[in-house]
């Protein structure tokens, strides 16, 4: 078993490349502010009523409930690491459906794909693996939605306000 | 006897005798416990590279859960 | 009948078929149908990995269209007060 | 081993940790999120056991329907989608 350490630290690195990339344009689309769906505003109650922060648990809640920018990133990654370019671009308009019939407006997952594609491929060219921006996406949503909900939606919750509202 | 056999034989024996014995006994819970031999017989039929026998299996346990659905809320109805 | 088990030790066999075991295993324990079907999921996304590592890719893309189908036929019947 | 194993190895972990969690948790709704761990996981593995265009769509398949299976259950718990009437 000899998992060298260089693919291991690529791993985090591509971790913390897609969490940016899929908070910043969560954020920008404005995903804490109400919740899409009555579900999403449930799970953020929930996730208040146990030492949470609203803005953050109802942005928890529509991640759940809807393909947004980090289900974008994830798909766009395996896109790239099947098919190159054309491969991201299709997992686009695979996410534009997929929330088309989630009851969704759509633009955070899609522009999330679009965005992932061409960092994953800007990646490659510096030695990169596509892989692991799929093992690293993966690490990067169970930060977010699988350690701790209380911790993790009073971040979400300071960067919101950080953002402005 | 790959992984596929064996694990699918477990989930059919273990999930006809759950939903003929369900632990709350309504018809809601036996028909959620009926999902777990169909898949068992699912990963029957992939051990064996049915690829025409899953399609129609699927497309089929999905109209008959439909159908077991409005038998159940016409039995509610009812009384 | 030695070298059949090998076949365990293949790191994909293990860890999904130990999803679907416990998945089937959750699902029988649960008392709470909204729970039970949370532990369907678990089975299902355990047992979608075993089609793709055959490779009957179609066979997976329908099954996965399918499968939530039938969790939204089941919720038809799954009213509020009841938990 | 190859990038792609190491990869398929972080997921398979991340799969079983995701499982456990989701059994451990007391509260129904709070469930989900960690089922949606448990769902990326599952479809970044079937995109790394066989690069094929083709898995390419079954783990978009895959993703988007469990999103939909977690948007009902959510929603019906909450009150929402009575479809009865």
């Amino acid at each position: 078993m000899d998992i060298s350490l260089l693919a291991f630290v690529h791993i985090l690195v591509a971790a913390a490349v897609c969490w940016l990339n899929f908070i910043a344009i969560d954020l920008l689309f404005r995903l804490p502010a109400s919740g899409g769906v009555v579900g999403a505003t449930a799970i953020g109650k929930h996730i208040e009523a146990k030492g949470g922060a609203l803005p953050g648990g109802i942005m928890m809640g529509n991640i759940v409930s809807s393909p947004d920018a980090s289900a974008g990133t994830l798909l766009a990654s395996c896109g790239v690491f099947i098919a190159g370019i054309p491969g991201g671009l299709l997992t686009a308009l695979l996410v534009f459906i997929g929330n088309r019939i989630c009851n969704d407006p759509g633009y955070a997952g899609t522009t999330g794909a679009i965005s992932a594609t061409f960092i994953v491929s800007a990646f490659t060219l510096i030695g990169f693996s596509p892989a692991e921006f799929i093992a690293g996406m993966v690490i990067a949503i169970l930060t977010i939605q699988g350690i701790s909900h209380r911790h993790s939606s009073r971040l979400l919750a300071y960067l919101w306000r950080a953002r402005g509202g | 006897m790959n992984p596929e056999f064996i694990l699918g034989l477990v989930l059919l024996l273990g999930g006809t005798i759950a939903s003929a014995f369900p632990v709350p006994r309504t018809y809601l819970n036996r028909l959620i416990n009926l999902e777990i031999p169909a898949w068992g017989l699912l990963l029957l039929m992939l051990s064996y590279n049915e690829a025409l026998a899953l399609l129609t299996f699927g497309g089929v346990s999905a109209l008959s859960v439909y159908i077991f659905i409005r038998v159940i809320q016409k039995k509610e109805a009812s009384g | 009948m030695q070298e059949d088990w090998t076949a365990v030790n293949d790191i994909v066999v293990t860890v999904f078929g130990a999803l679907v075991l416990a998945g089937a295993l959750l699902t029988v324990v649960e008392r709470d149908p909204y729970r039970k079907l949370i532990s369907l999921g678990i089975m299902i996304g355990g047992a979608i990995p075993f089609i793709v590592d055959r490779g009957l890719l179609d066979v997976a893309i329908a099954v996965a269209l399918i499968a939530p189908l039938s969790t939204l036929f089941i919720l038809m019947v799954c009213r509020k007060g009841e938990q | 081993m190859n990038p792609q194993d190491t990869a398929l190895a972080a997921c398979a972990v991340i799969a079983v940790y995701a499982a456990i969690r989701v059994a451990l948790e007391p509260d129904t709704l709070r469930k989900l999120p960690f089922l949606n761990v448990l769902s990326f996981a599952v479809a970044g593995s079937i995109a790394l056991i066989l690069p094929h265009p083709l898995s390419l769509v079954a783990a978009a398949a895959y993703f988007v329907g469990t999103t939909l299976e977690s948007n009902a259950i959510a929603s019906t718990y909450a009150g929402g989608l009575d479809r009865r009437e």
